[in-house]
């Protein structure tokens, strides 16, 4: 049933998640950041749905939905922590964002 | 190839390109419009694979939703600040990482040719599952049965991000003189 | 070994914390509350030295075993026992510890004055520390005390020191501590290896340690190296050439009790600890570092004292007075013969009594000037007649003039030496003359000439409360100086105990089986 | 009784410190001089008199029974060692013991009348018993350990009354200067007991003489531990190469240089080696260097005496001297001689001492001899047994010093270990002593005054010129008043004349009764060398009297006229500026001692202790430091940076795997 090699579609997924993952490593936009995040959950959710087609099984389907709250809620979340940040630091640049600094 | 695979191979090539310049463009604003395009791209691979609920999910909430909340706050930002014309990391940081993501991107890709996945056959295949009334109506029989208390524990969630983001975007009464 | 029959020595110990304690709920937020809590200390103390009085009565000369031992499972699993005793060696030093804690709370009786409360309790906690150490039988309770007693020295020198009392506490505080770190994985060893050895368990009962067969031979040989860690935890807390850096930092920022209490007794935890526990367990190890020893002690004793004549702090002369006295002891603890020996434990006892005289008389003259510098003073004698009376016989005794205590010890441990080797003997002696040199030197430049500057024609000479802190001390000078037999009687059989693995029937054959220990003979 | 001896001055010691520390001490007023030096002589006194009826009872007993032994206390006892503190009372000790309490008690006296106007008289006499006590028990020790508690404590005492003016820092220099030197010597000594108590084991005297005989031990020991104890001598005897120490201390009041830089202190050495004489007699080689440094430090001085213009600084230099003499008697073997000139000699230079006192009180501390002149007529007393004193020393028959001297001269010549070098070296260091002491009497008493003379009328102004530091100023605006001194002085001095005169009868050769009491108790007499006749002897005592007489003339040639000794003084100027600079010995020992050592001693405080030792130890704090910065700089706050480092384990993960997997 499913039209292509399960590996295709699992590379396709390895694909987008890196550059998700690089796309949160080389900028400095913390609202590019939280979009990279999203692509990396988008391509995590592939994956789920790709198994779960391939392995006759809807469990991963019932993972993705709630993936997906979760994800909708941390981008809630997320852009309202940006919102505060900006507004005590006046900067979305994760190199300036660097309270934690030891 | 089947009109199926064409179309994900479509879907694939279009997800991969906007996702790039998502990541790459300057301007977060043309980053979130190709973000919306990657979703769709997502939600019809969702529908190929057919896992139409999850592809429906995908447009109400990741293309709907989280993209408006997004773009929201992109235009609320960008209204009064000029910092967000942002640079990138620094250069060795970005190198390496940009090395490490591909030589893990290519060893995935080994590891999925290479690989064997797939141990048994699962209980659903295609057939039971047309049997049984199509994916959505399996997988909302299963959410209200076997997911009943995450499902719930979801709305407690969803709850805590509201009044958490609200909480937390909402203007406080700063006291002044402190940045 | 015999069960607990009193807990005399628990009282000994614990009795001036449990003192502290009670003092800290003195309120002292008026003038008399403050007089009260003072009061209180010194009476905890001079009640702990009662106590250690009776320790003394009921201490028998003749058993070298430990005495008015007291045994308590602790932590049975790892064979560490709540596990006190005495011994000739320990009961003086003991008896120097509780001694000094009266007259040391009595000399800081107007110098200290913020956190009264607190600085006592210290003091007084310190003291426990100090004799549990002493009296600790577990080698696992050792070091707990060990480390226990830089917590509140910590703080003494911290709060109660002077400018830089902040970096000479830390230094104070390290220093010790790197070194007693490697004591306590040489204890965990062997610990494991009496585990191995016996079947029964672990144990860090010292005695039970003692007939641990180590393998030696080499200078890496294991028992080389647990050696090496023991002695070097020790050799900084006496201490030992060059490890000697942290004594004059924290000597001269510590409040005068603190450089009493370090001088008087924390040094002579190293010394105690060579004794107790490096010579009974690593016999063949220390034969065969018994060279480097000796010379690293002769060179000690000529660095300290060089280096104390060119000083200008007068403090900082006497802490390096301190390294150099104490290369004494080291000499004679590994000259390996009675002599040397009883000379090394005399020794301890007579640089707990000058070197806690000369910091009392520093600090005293401290308390009027608020200076140390020797360019500072001048023709002090002049002004304070019995200050000078005073500081002329501690400064004797230190000198080991005969007739003073200084000179039993120093004769014993350059006789005992120069048995081993003469010509370190010949070489440690120079001591004799430097020691003369670098406090003669001293005394002209603070006690002698014209009296210089208004504020040291104006200085006040000794208060009755001084006189009375001062005057123990004296007394013990001379009385130590004509009758050491006294002292001598109750060590000597721990000594020749202590000495048993290293007498020539032992040497001979110490290769093949290990003979006779202190507390198993 | 024995007890009693060294006790009495200790109590007296005892009385007058506490007295002085309860009262004078505490803001008193000084207790006056007649209290405080009558309790001080009474004690030292009594203490004479103990002495004297011990010695009548040896005197009346048995030769073999003439030794009397008390042990005090166990001192020290830790296995082998065991030292009791053991007075020993024979004929050595005896005479010593005569000698310190009886030229002690004189002393004693004139310091009432000497330090009359101290500041703090009881201290002065607290030292001075307490001096006596330590001197007795010196002498009294019946083993090496008590003998040394007695050496180091005159030391101590010493020390004490060198700097007893210690506001003038060059006075307390002086004393720490003695003080460290005789260390040096205490050096020696403690390495010869230790020597002697590894060898024989014991450290008694009696035990020792007889374990000598009876130990075979090889003649190396023995020489190593007489000449260690004979560094020690050097010490506190002021030979070549410690004798620096004496002549500065001088800085003491005056009657301290007579009892202890004259009479009593510095002739310990003498006893020293005469009380193990046993063990030197065995010793061919420590006597031989025993007499060479003996005589050359008996030349030595003595050049250096020549140019001096410090009254006392003459004396001092005699002094060391002299003592070079006594052993240069040891160092040929004759004990009984060195001992003998031990006694002479502390009646003697105690009367110059004490006379040179009295010069100094009468002339208000001024101690320049270019400065007197004329004293004869302004005090006749002091004149009359001053030259007593100085012809007793430059060798005039009959008095003490030509019989105890020429006794040595002779044994020099004559002896076994001696040789006619050593009698040359003796016989010129009489010539030398004869015409520095007449130098010195005639430019203080003869001729005419060098100074201005006041009139003796200003009562009330010399009375209050008597303070140390005191009187120079006084002395050259309104001239000085110069007076014979009381009669507590003077008297002491009589006393001392006398026994000057007449004390060479206990040793008249080939009947004296000294050499025959000391018998049992020192080595035998050496032998005469063979080519020695006893005709001899007479001929080199003409020679020593005639070697005296020219000395004498010469002295009152050149100085008979101030003209002839300038002149004398430009023709050899070079020479007297060495002399007067005492060969530069101070300096030599500076340059080359203590300087570097000070250097030494700066550079490992400042450099190797602070910067190698202490920086090695904090560059480990440091260390430490530097890698906790390194890991915080992991911890910069960038979540970029935390990611990339997931990003690296991650790979490092899969990196691990993989090479599991292939290999």
């Amino acid at each position: 049933m499913i039209p292509v090699p399960v590996p295709v579609i699992l590379s396709f997924c390895a694909a987008i998640f890196f550059i998700g993952l690089a796309g949160v490593l080389i900028r400095r936009n913390i609202l590019v950041v939280i979009m990279s995040i999203e692509l990396m959950l988008n391509a995590v959710n592939l994956t789920l749905v790709t198994f779960s087609a391939a392995l006759d099984h809807p469990h991963g389907q019932m993972a993705v939905f709630f993936i997906i709250v979760v994800a909708a809620v941390e981008s809630a979340v997320g852009l309202g922590l940006v919102i505060a940040l900006f507004r005590t630091m006046r900067t979305v640049d994760t190199d300036q964002i660097q309270l934690l600094k030891g | 190839m089947s009109p199926e695979a064409i179309f994900f191979y479509l879907f694939a090539v279009m997800a991969v390109a906007f996702s790039l310049v998502t990541v790459l463009k300057r301007n977060p604003a043309v980053g979130a419009f190709s973000l919306v395009l990657v979703f769709f791209s997502f939600a019809g691979i969702y529908a190929i694979l057919g896992a139409h609920l999850v592809a429906a999910l995908q447009v109400v909430v990741y293309a709907g939703a989280i993209m408006v909340l997004l773009i929201f706050v992109i235009m609320l930002l960008n209204a009064d600040s000029p910092s967000l014309d942002m640079d990138r990391t620094h250069w060795t940081l970005r190198a390496l990482s940009l090395a490490g993501c591909a030589t893990l991107f290519a060893f995935f890709v080994w590891a999925f040719q290479n690989g064997s996945l797939f141990p048994q056959p699962g209980q659903f295949p295609p057939q039971r599952v047309a049997e049984l009334g199509g994916s959505t109506k399996l997988i909302s029989y299963l959410m209200f049965t076997e997911y009943l208390y995450p499902f719930e524990v979801t709305s407690a969630l969803i709850l805590a991000g509201i009044v958490g983001s609200v909480t937390l975007a909402k203007r406080q009464k700063v006291k002044r003189g402190k940045a | 070994m015999a069960s607990s029959t009193s807990c005399l020595l628990s009282w000994l110990v614990f009795l001036p914390l449990l003192w502290a304690l009670v003092g800290l709920c003195i309120p002292t937020n008026t003038a008399s509350g403050l007089k009260l809590s003072k009061l209180s200390a010194l009476i905890g103390s001079l009640v702990t030295f009662a106590v250690s009085i009776c320790v003394y009565q009921q201490f028998d000369p003749a058993s070298a075993q430990a005495q008015l031992a007291e045994n308590h499972a602790w932590i049975p699993s790892l064979g560490v026992g709540y596990r006190l005793g005495i011994d000739g060696i320990s009961l003086w030093l003991v008896l120097l510890t509780t001694f000094l804690t009266p007259i040391v709370i009595l000399s800081s009786w107007e110098s200290v004055e913020k956190k009264v409360k607190a600085y006592y309790a210290l003091i007084l906690a310190l003291e426990t520390a100090m004799l549990g150490t002493f009296l600790a039988m577990d080698a696992f309770l050792f070091y707990t005390f060990w480390e226990a007693m830089l917590i509140p020295m910590y703080f003494l020198v911290g709060i109660w020191g002077g400018k830089e009392r902040i970096y000479a506490a830390m230094k104070l505080f390290l220093y010790t501590m790197a070194g007693s770190l490697l004591m306590l994985v040489a204890i965990f060893y062997l610990a494991y290896q009496y585990k191995l050895q016996t079947g029964l368990g672990y144990s860090m009962y010292l005695p039970d340690l003692y007939m641990v067969k180590i393998p030696s031979g080499g200078y890496l040989a294991p028992q080389s190296l647990l050696f090496l860690a023991f002695t070097i935890a020790f050799a900084i807390k006496v201490p030992l050439f060059p490890l000697h850096t942290w004594l004059p930092d924290a000597h001269v920022q510590a409040p005068t009790a603190g450089s009493v209490i370090l001088a008087g007794v924390l040094l002579k935890m190293g010394g105690y600890g060579l004794i107790r526990f490096v010579l009974p367990l690593f016999p063949d190890a220390v034969r065969l570092y018994q060279t480097p020893m000796l010379v690293l002690g002769t060179v000690a004793i000529t660095y300290g004292a060089l280096i104390a004549w060119v000083q200008t702090d007068v403090k900082k002369l006497v802490a390096y007075s301190s390294v150099s006295h104490m290369g004494y002891v080291v000499l004679g603890i590994f000259a390996l013969n009675p002599t040397g020996m009883t000379g090394a434990v005399y020794q301890m006892l007579c640089h707990g009594i000058s070197t806690s005289g000369l910091f009392l008389l520093v600090g005293m003259i401290y308390d009027r000037r608020h200076t140390r510098e020797m360019s500072d003073f001048g023709g002090i004698s002049k002004v304070m007649p019995l200050f000078a009376i005073a500081f002329m016989i501690i400064l004797l005794s230190s000198a080991a003039l005969p007739g003073t205590n200084g000179f039993i010890g120093e004769f014993m441990i350059l006789l005992g030496l120069w048995q081993t080797s003469q010509v370190l003997a010949a070489f440690a002696a120079l001591g004799v003359i430097l020691g003369a040199v670098y406090l003669l030197f001293m005394f002209q430049k603070v006690m002698l000439g014209p009296v210089t500057g208004d504020e040291n024609k104006r200085l006040k000479d000794l208060s009755l409360r001084e006189v009375a802190v001062l005057v123990p001390l004296l007394i013990a000078v001379f009385w130590m100086g004509f009758n050491p037999g006294f002292w001598f009687k109750k060590m000597q059989t721990s000594i020749d105990a202590s000495l048993v693995p290293y007498s020539q029937s032992a040497v001979a054959s110490s290769n093949a089986e290990k003979v006779g220990t202190p507390w198993n003979p | 009784m024995l007890a009693l001896i060294p006790l009495l001055p200790l109590i007296g010691f005892l009385i007058n410190g506490s007295w002085y520390a309860l009262g004078q001490a505490r803001g008193g007023k000084a207790v006056p001089a007649t209290a405080a030096g009558g309790i001080a002589t009474a004690t030292i006194g009594a203490s004479f008199v103990c002495a004297l009826m011990l010695f009548l009872q040896l005197l009346g007993s048995e030769e073999e029974a003439r030794t009397l032994e008390v042990t005090l206390f166990h001192w020290i006892s830790a296995g082998a060692l065991q030292i009791p503190f053991t007075l020993r009372f024979d004929q050595l000790s005896s005479l010593f013991c005569l000698v310190i309490t009886g030229v002690g008690s004189l002393i004693h006296i004139f310091s009432i009348g000497y330090m009359g106007h101290d500041e703090s008289p009881q201290k002065f006499f607290a030292y001075l018993n307490l001096f006596c006590a330590f001197m007795l028990v010196l002498v009294l020790g019946g083993s090496l350990p008590v003998l040394f508690l007695g050496w180091e404590g005159v030391g101590l005492c010493s020390y004490l009354l060198i700097s007893y003016w210690y506001t003038d820092p060059d006075k307390a220099s002086a004393g720490k200067k003695a003080f460290i030197v005789n260390r040096i010597g205490d050096l020696g000594f403690l390495l010869g007991m230790f020597l002697i108590f590894t060898t024989f084991g014991s450290l008694d005297f009696t035990a020792l003489k007889q374990l000598v005989l009876t130990m075979p031990v090889s003649g190396g020991i023995m020489t190593t531990i007489c000449l260690l104890l004979f560094v020690g001598c050097t010490g506190k005897s002021a030979q070549i190469p410690l004798f620096v120490w004496l002549p500065d201390a001088m800085a003491g009041p005056t009657p301290v240089s007579a009892l202890i830089h004259a009479a009593t202190m510095v002739t310990s050495g003498i006893y020293l080696v005469s009380r193990l004489s046993f063990m030197f007699a065995l010793s061919p080689d420590a006597l031989c260097v025993v007499a060479t440094i003996g005589a050359a430090t008996a030349l030595f001085a003595a050049t250096i005496a020549i140019a001096q213009n410090d009254i006392k600084k003459v004396l001092a230099y005699s002094t060391v001297s002299q003592l070079g003499y006594m052993f240069l008697a040891c160092g040929v073997g004759a004990y009984a001689s060195g001992v003998f000139h031990v006694i002479t000699h502390a009646f003697f230079k105690a009367l110059l001492f004490m006379g040179a006192g009295s010069v100094i009180h009468g002339m208000h501390e001024e101690q320049d001899i270019q400065k007197m002149g004329g004293l004869r007529r302004l005090m006749p007393q002091t004149f009359l047994v001053f030259a007593v004193g100085w012809l007793a020393i430059a060798g005039i028959p009959p008095l003490s010093g030509f019989v105890s001297k020429d006794e040595i001269l002779w044994m020099a010549f004559a002896s076994e270990h001696g040789s006619v070098a050593l009698w040359v070296v003796g016989a010129l260091t009489a010539a030398l002593t004869a015409f520095y002491m007449s130098r010195l009497f005639i430019l203080t008493f003869l001729g005419t005054p060098r100074f201005k003379v006041a009139e003796p009328q200003d009562k009330g102004h010399h009375d209050h010129g008597h303070g140390h530091d005191h009187g120079h100023g006084d002395a050259a605006h309104h001239g000085v008043a110069v007076h014979e001194s009381p009669a507590v002085m003077v008297l002491p001095l009589a006393v001392l004349a006398v026994l000057s005169a007449v004390a060479g009868a206990i040793g008249i050769p080939h009947m004296s009764w000294l050499e025959h009491w000391l018998h049992p108790v020192l080595a035998h007499a050496p032998a005469l060398r063979p080519e020695v006749h006893h005709e001899t002897e007479w001929v080199l005592m003409g020679v020593s009297v005639g070697i005296a007489i020219v000395g004498i003339a010469l002295a009152f040639v050149i100085y008979g006229n101030l003209k002839t000794a300038e002149r004398f003084k430009t023709q050899w100027a070079s020479l007297a500026k060495i002399l007067s600079n005492k060969w530069y010995v101070d300096e030599f020992y500076d340059a080359l001692i203590v300087k570097p050592l000070n250097a030494l001693a700066t550079i490992l405080w400042k450099f190797f202790d602070v910067k190698v030792i202490d920086r090695i130890v904090l560059s480990l704090g440091d260390a430490s430091n530097q890698s906790g910065a390194l890991a915080r700089s992991l911890q910069n706050g960038s979540t970029q940076l935390y990611a990339f480092l997931m990003l690296a384990g991650f790979l490092s993960i899969v990196g691990y795997s993989l090479y599991g997997i292939f290999h």
